[in-house]
């Protein structure tokens, strides 16, 4: 119980932390954090395979390639969200809206009957819930087609991006060119001017 | 009843349809030749006619006449042919005084450049006629009755570019629609009623019928027949139908179309039998247009017209006397009226051919001298119209006369008597002011219409001729056939229609028939008297240009405008029909019914640009509504959750 | 079998047609006139026929079912005789396209009536449009039309949808066109029908949805318009026969007086507005929305001699707003105008034009003896014994005034003086001849025994 | 004493709702981008909870196939951030708006 709060605690921290970092670098380090905290509650819920996975496709795979981006993009000067904000005003009512959703889906929870406790039973040991060997073979007998079908997935992300990436080789022609150096001396002036 | 064919019948019928499809196909290689080939064609028919005589007058099985059925719809919508006597005497004048016409025809449109077009008319005209009067059910009736029309229409537009022909033509035949629909719903009521179209099968069932449908039916078929047989108010059409060429008028607007009226009452006898009310409503329509064409004739000065006129007004003795239930009278007139109407207007035709086309008697004078056979011609003619004792007109019209007395009419007998001295008043005004006297025209009248107005020699004899043969019937036939009351050859042929004519009598007349000729001839002797003092009187020869030239501008308002009728109808239908079709197609059509699918859209619009302004194309604004909708369905599901 | 060859044979040679070169416009003629001619025949082969293949069992039976009903026999031969006619006598830019058009019209219209599943009904009414669509995109005088055109009835094609959906899960099956059916009866019954209706008023078109009409068939080019107005303006009155009445009759008996009521006011109103009009294309359009409100009053009135009658007067209608259309086409290919105040004359050069035009006009009208009077005949005795006396004389004096505005249209063309802008043009040629002839006899026959129709 | 399920949705809940923020409110599409992490992380978070509470490894199969699918996401994501910001070189999701109706 305590290491739920303890670990409830980091997570909702980072959380926050990714959003209202200033520096999408910063983003990732608190996205990291959070991530690594989720990867130990999936320990105490006895998933211990979606635990590795998490530290390493998440960690490992996609947050390096945040970072890979981030290097890309703004190499040193460029400056993130430079136009006005351009959100319509209804983002206060909606958001209102949103948090008093919020509101009610945890007072919803915690006026919940006690009944959501759960299950009592042997876990994580060999051949019962949890295990490894229990997961891979759910994963490769009754699971197998969705299984199958992640590998089409990801095979169609592949082809997108290779796609995208292809789009991204040729130039940009040349109006497109002075138009974005016109806006950005716009920009380096206006933070001057702040 | 079906089992005996008549070939002849059907031939008769067929003949001049086959004239109308040569002349029409192969007009323009013909030429001159459609002339004769109509003719002759028309001319079996009649012989045709002539050989059925024994047929048409048989009574084989309780049908009395030759019935040839044709084709079949379903049951109850049998169409065939019938030849009895009312359709024999009509078949005869028909294809006989139609052959006469014809054959003069060839003559007096001679070097017209439609030379083939008319006489394909003409034969289309007479196959249309044939129709009418040889069905022997009600949608054959209307059939012919409709072709009529439409032959009318063609005739009377023959020189279509002229403009006034054009509009009569469409006025003629409007107004004949008119009658049409009329008898349509005569049909619907009787269908509606009897499930039959068949004569036989409607006349057997009409004792059976209530007096009002009776009465109904009658009143929608008398809308047909007064149309085509231009009565009151229907009766506009005609004096304009005098735009086509002579001979049409002579055979469609006189002898044989204008007729149909009464053939179709007396062929409806049976059901005007039953409705005493409907009787005295066609009597009465008859007698008020005898009158009042015959007042609107003694305005005319266009010789064509005064024709005309005097036509409506024969042919409302006629309907008087089918009217008032003396049918072999009334059938009687139309078959002498046939002969002398024809001969007059041939005649009439002789002098405006010769006149080139001058039609105002006011530029004629003097033609007795110059046109003696035109002039003896319209005399007999006259003198027959007016009911001179010896003449077939005499006959006929003292028949109609002492008829509306013998069914207990006095009003219409005296309306009759008036009318026939107001016709003998206007026959003989138009035959002094163009046959005595001085010439007052301008082109100078070629002896008998030798030349044509094209300068070709014309068959002088191809006009004459007819117009002679025309004479003797005009002048005999009633003679030869009506004297003598019941035992007449005349009342002998149709006792088997209608029976004898005193046994329907139902008023024992005060009068006895030979006061009444008397009373007639007196009447007529002095219309006659009135004429020539106004206009053969040596005073009034003397100064008859200013003479004419005062009594035009002296002329009644109502007498020239026709007793306003075509006003009447102009402004009460004919405008606001078109009124409304503008206001319609300018207003109604645009503005209001496409105006509110134009809202529509406009509103469609709107709330487009009002969705379009949500695509703010923002990805974070697509966010934020996304979320605040997924999370509405969570307070609400809080809420409801809640609630429970 | 044949009867899917009659279908798919105008659609499979439209769709041919345009890998034919495009400048070849006499193989094109010929192409096109030969294949509408073999449907003719392969029609009048197939007869009754059908042909059938499952298509869909959930959520209801539905299946590829073709072949002709006693009724809409004599629809698809009156089309298919106007197709013939009217691709004969095609005669415009871009005529291989035009051509493959009047085919596709013709397969998709064909596959329309000769359905026997309510579904593919459906489906065909869309599809026809599309290449009415394209030819007034195409060859039509404004694009708004064609737009106008498309949407007022594609909404008529939602509803129509939407109704048979309807009707499919409710009844179970689709497959009802010209099969004894147990009537349809319930809460949903009148919605179902309304869905129906919308869509065939629509497309008849009768007052006051008739606003597309007018400018459709003044702006298409008088080959396809004689088409849409001699047998696509069908569809509908089709509809209300072979789909209202068998299916839902309790429910076209019970709204029968608004029915009418449209009907009568659409005979007036057209006729009213003809008297007036000085486009002669835009008389016989509106001529059409008053003829045709005549059929809608025999309908309402369901008597069976008036429904006898509305089959004549849809088939005499087809042969003679045809006939009008392609004749007024050849006026106007002539003489370069067609209204009225500029024309005149025309028949004293043109005796055989003036002749064709003046038997369809007088067809138009009702002369007795061809083909309009018989069905107006029928039609009015079976509505009057029907007990309905006031459509009968609303109708009665629309015969009147459709008597005074088709003779004006006659005469301010081919009588009067000779207008002297207009140029002498040559008289129709037997080509030309040929072209309407199959429909002014066909007007006589059916005028002189329309008993054909119905003793077959 | 074992957690009650209840505790986790109500976790999964707020860290989901902080990632619509993150959406609704960063300009940065890198940063909308985790926060977009961070929701499918909250939803794994449910379905691992519920796995256990049932001790079903069917969810725990799903939040697996989710990991898989959002790092498919990420890639395309990212892939699209690149090619549409490269040029520009910054990067202001509002400044992108071919979507405007």
């Amino acid at each position: 119980m305590v290491a739920f709060w303890m670990l409830a605690t980091i997570l909702i921290v980072s959380a926050v932390w990714t959003v209202v970092a200033a520096k999408p670098v910063y983003s990732v380090v608190a996205l990291l954090l959070n991530f690594a905290a989720l990867a130990v509650v999936y320990l105490t819920l006895s998933a211990e395979f979606l635990a590795v996975i998490q530290i390493i496709v998440y960690s490992g795979a996609i947050l390096v390639l945040f970072v890979f981006v981030i290097a890309l993009l703004s190499s040193g000067v460029a400056p993130f969200a430079t136009g006005p904000n351009r959100l319509p005003k209804i983002w206060m009512p909606a958001a209102a809206v949103v948090l008093a959703a919020l509101g009610f889906l945890i007072s919803a929870i915690a006026h919940a009957p006690p009944a959501t406790a759960p299950a009592s039973g042997p876990v994580g040991s060999q051949g019962v819930f949890g295990s490894i060997a229990d997961f891979g073979k759910a994963l490769f007998t009754v699971q197998l087609l969705p299984f199958e079908v992640t590998a089409l997935v990801l095979m169609v992300a592949v082809i997108g991006v290779i796609t995208l990436g292809g789009e991204q080789m040729r130039e940009a022609g040349p109006r497109a060119q002075a138009a974005t150096d016109r806006r950005m001396r716009e920009a380096i002036l206006r933070e001057g001017k702040g | 009843m079906g089992s005996v064919a008549y070939p002849l019948v059907v031939a008769l019928w067929l003949l001049p349809l086959a004239g109308a499809v040569l002349c029409w196909a192969f007009g323009p290689r013909l030429r001159s030749a459609c002339g004769w080939l109509a003719a002759g064609l028309v001319g079996v028919s009649f012989l045709l006619a002539v050989a059925s005589w024994g047929s048409a007058t048989q009574n084989l099985g309780g049908v009395l006449g030759a019935h040839q059925p044709l084709v079949s719809w379903m049951p109850g919508f049998d169409f065939g042919l019938l030849l009895d006597p009312l359709s024999l005497i009509w078949t005869f004048i028909i294809t006989g005084v139609g052959f006469l016409i014809v054959f003069y025809s060839i003559g007096y449109m001679d070097g017209d450049r439609a030379f083939a077009r008319f006489f394909a008319y003409m034969s289309f005209f007479m196959f249309a006629m044939l129709t009418l009067v040889l069905s022997d059910n009600f949608v054959g009736l209307l059939v012919g009755w409709g072709l009529v029309g439409l032959a009318s229409y063609f005739l009377i537009g023959f020189w279509f570019e002229r403009r006034s022909a054009v509009a009569a033509a469409r006025k003629a035949f409007v107004i004949n629609v008119v009658g049409d629909v009329g008898m349509m719903f005569a049909i619907f009521l009787i269908v509606a009623n009897v499930h039959s179209i068949g004569f036989g099968d409607v006349f057997a069932a009409a004792p059976g019928l209530s007096d009002k449908l009776v009465f109904a039916i009658c009143l929608a078929l008398f809308i047909g027949a007064a149309a085509k047989s231009a009565q009151v108010p229907l009766h506009t059409w005609l004096p304009d139908a005098m735009e086509g060429p002579t001979p049409v008028s002579a055979l469609i607007h006189a002898a044989t179309m204008v007729t149909a009226g009464v053939y179709l009452v007396a062929r409806c006898a049976p059901l005007w039998n039953h409705s005493g009310s409907a009787q005295l409503l066609v009597a009465t329509i008859g007698g008020v247009t005898a009158l009042g064409g015959a007042i609107l004739g003694t305005a005319q000065w266009d010789i064509k017209r005064i024709l005309a006129y005097s036509t409506m007004s024969q042919i409302g003795y006629m309907i008087m006397g089918v009217g008032v239930g003396a049918y072999e009278g009334g059938v009687a007139h139309f078959f002498t009226h046939a002969f002398f109407k024809a001969q007059l207007f041939l005649g009439a035709g002789l002098v405006i051919h010769a006149l080139h086309n001058e039609q105002d008697i006011r530029a004629m004078g003097g033609l007795w001298r110059r046109m003696p056979f035109a002039f003896w011609v319209m005399l007999t003619g006259v003198l027959s119209i007016c009911g001179v004792p010896g003449f077939s007109g005499f006959f006929s019209k003292d028949a109609v006369i002492y008829g509306a007395l013998q069914h207990g009419h006095p009003w219409i007998y005296a309306v009759d008597i008036v009318t026939a001295g107001i016709t003998a008043y206007y026959m003989f005004r138009m035959l002094f002011v163009a046959f005595l006297g001085e010439y007052r025209g301008e082109a100078a009248p070629d002896r008998a219409g030798r030349e044509s107005e094209h300068g070709t020699h014309a068959p002088g004899w191809v006009m004459n001729v007819p117009v002679a043969v025309l004479v003797v019937p005009s002048v005999a036939v009633g003679g030869a056939l009506m004297f003598g009351g019941d035992n007449s050859p005349w009342s002998r042929f149709f006792a088997p229609l209608y029976g004898t004519p005193s046994s329907r009598a139902i008023a024992v007349p005060p009068i006895s028939e030979g006061v009444t000729s008397l009373v007639v001839f007196l009447t007529v002797i002095a219309g006659f008297a009135i004429a020539w003092q106004r206009y053969a009187s040596r005073g009034a020869q003397a100064d008859a240009p200013a003479r004419l030239r005062r009594e035009t501008e002296r002329m009644p308002a109502v007498l020239t405008n026709l007793f306003y009728v075509d006003w009447v109808i102009e402004r009460l239908i004919v405008r606001p029909a078109q009124r409304l079709g503008e206001l319609f197609g300018r207003v109604v059509d645009p503005h209001v019914l496409d105006g509110a699918v134009r809202d529509l859209v406009f509103w469609a619009r709107w709330l487009g640009t009002l969705v379009r302004s949500f695509q703010t194309g923002l990805v974070r604004a697509y966010a934020l509504i996304l979320v605040a909708g997924a999370a509405c369905f969570v307070v609400y599901y809080a809420v409801a959750a809640g609630l429970r | 079998m044949l009867v899917l060859v009659t279908i798919l044979l105008p659609l499979a040679a439209g769709a041919m047609l345009f890998a034919l070169p495009r400048e070849d416009r006499s193989v094109t003629r010929t192409v096109g006139v030969a294949v509408a001619v073999v449907v003719v025949v392969t029609l009048v082969l197939a007869g009754t026929s059908e042909w059938s293949f499952r298509w869909l069992s959930r959520p209801f039976q539905a299946a590829f079912h073709f072949g002709a009903t006693p009724t809409s026999f004599w629809i698809a031969l009156l089309l298919t005789m106007v197709s013939a006619c009217a691709i004969a006598a095609s005669r415009v830019a871009r005529l291989r396209d035009f051509v493959a058009l009047m085919l596709l019209l013709e397969g998709t219209m064909l596959g329309l009536f000769l359905a026997r599943d309510l579904l593919l009904f459906a489906l065909f009414w869309d599809l026809m449009l599309v290449p009415v669509f394209f030819g007034l995109a195409g060859w039509g005088e404004h694009p708004a039309t064609a737009w106008r055109y498309f949407i007022y009835n594609f909404a008529g094609g939602l509803t129509l949808l939407l109704a048979t959906a309807a009707f499919g899960v409710i009844y179970g099956s689709t497959d009802v066109i010209g099969r004894a059916v147990t009537p349809l009866v319930g809460a949903w019954a009148p919605w179902i029908y309304a869905g129906f209706a919308f869509a065939f008023l629509v497309k008849t078109p009768v007052w006051p949805l008739h606003t597309w009409m007018p400018p459709t068939y003044s702006g298409l080019p008088p080959p396809m318009v004689a088409v849409v107005s001699a047998v696509q303006s069908k569809a509908g009155l089709y509809g209300f026969l072979a789909i209202g009445l068998a299916l839902l009759p309790h429910a076209v008996h019970d709204y029968a007086t608004p029915l009418m009521a449209l009907g009568a006011v659409s005979l007036l109103y057209g006729a009213v507005i003809a008297l007036v009009q000085n486009d002669s294309k835009r008389i016989v359009a509106y001529s059409s929305l008053s003829h045709l409100g005549l059929v809608a009053i025999a309908i309402g009135s369901g008597n069976a001699l008036a429904l006898r009658g509305a089959l004549v007067y849809i088939i005499a209608h087809g042969l003679f707003s045809a006939a009008l259309f392609l004749l007024l086409g050849y006026v106007e290919e002539r003489e370069d105008t067609r209204l009225l105040a500029r024309l005149g004359g025309i028949g004293w050069k043109n005796p055989k034009l003036a002749g064709a035009l003046c038997i369809a006009a007088l067809a138009a009208l009702g002369l007795p003896g061809l083909a309009g009077f018989a069905g107006e005949l029928l039609v009015l005795i079976g509505v009057y014994q029907a007990g309905y006396v006031w459509p009968v004389i609303v109708a009665l004096v629309a015969i009147v005034l459709a008597s005074a505005y088709l003779l004006r249209l006659y005469q301010d063309l081919m009588n009067g003086p000779e207008e002297a802008d207009v140029p002498v043009r040559s008289d129709l040629n037997w080509y030309e001849a040929l072209t309407v002839a199959p429909l002014l006899a066909a007007l006589v026959i059916v005028g002189v025994y329309p008993a054909a129709l119905w003793h077959r | 004493m074992p957690v009650p399920t209840g505790h986790y949705v109500a976790l999964a809940a707020v860290i989901f709702f902080i990632g619509v923020l993150g959406v609704i409110v960063r300009r940065n599409p890198l940063i909308m981008l985790m926060s977009i992490e961070l929701m499918l992380n909250a939803g794994n978070l449910l379905l691992v909870a519920f796995a256990r509470a049932w001790l079903q490894n069917a969810g725990q199969i799903f939040a697996f196939i989710v990991i898989t699918v959002a790092a498919a996401e990420a890639a395309i994501g990212l892939a699209i951030i690149v090619t549409t910001f490269r040029p520009a070189r910054f990067v202001d999701v509002d400044d992108v708006r071919s979507l405007h109706g």
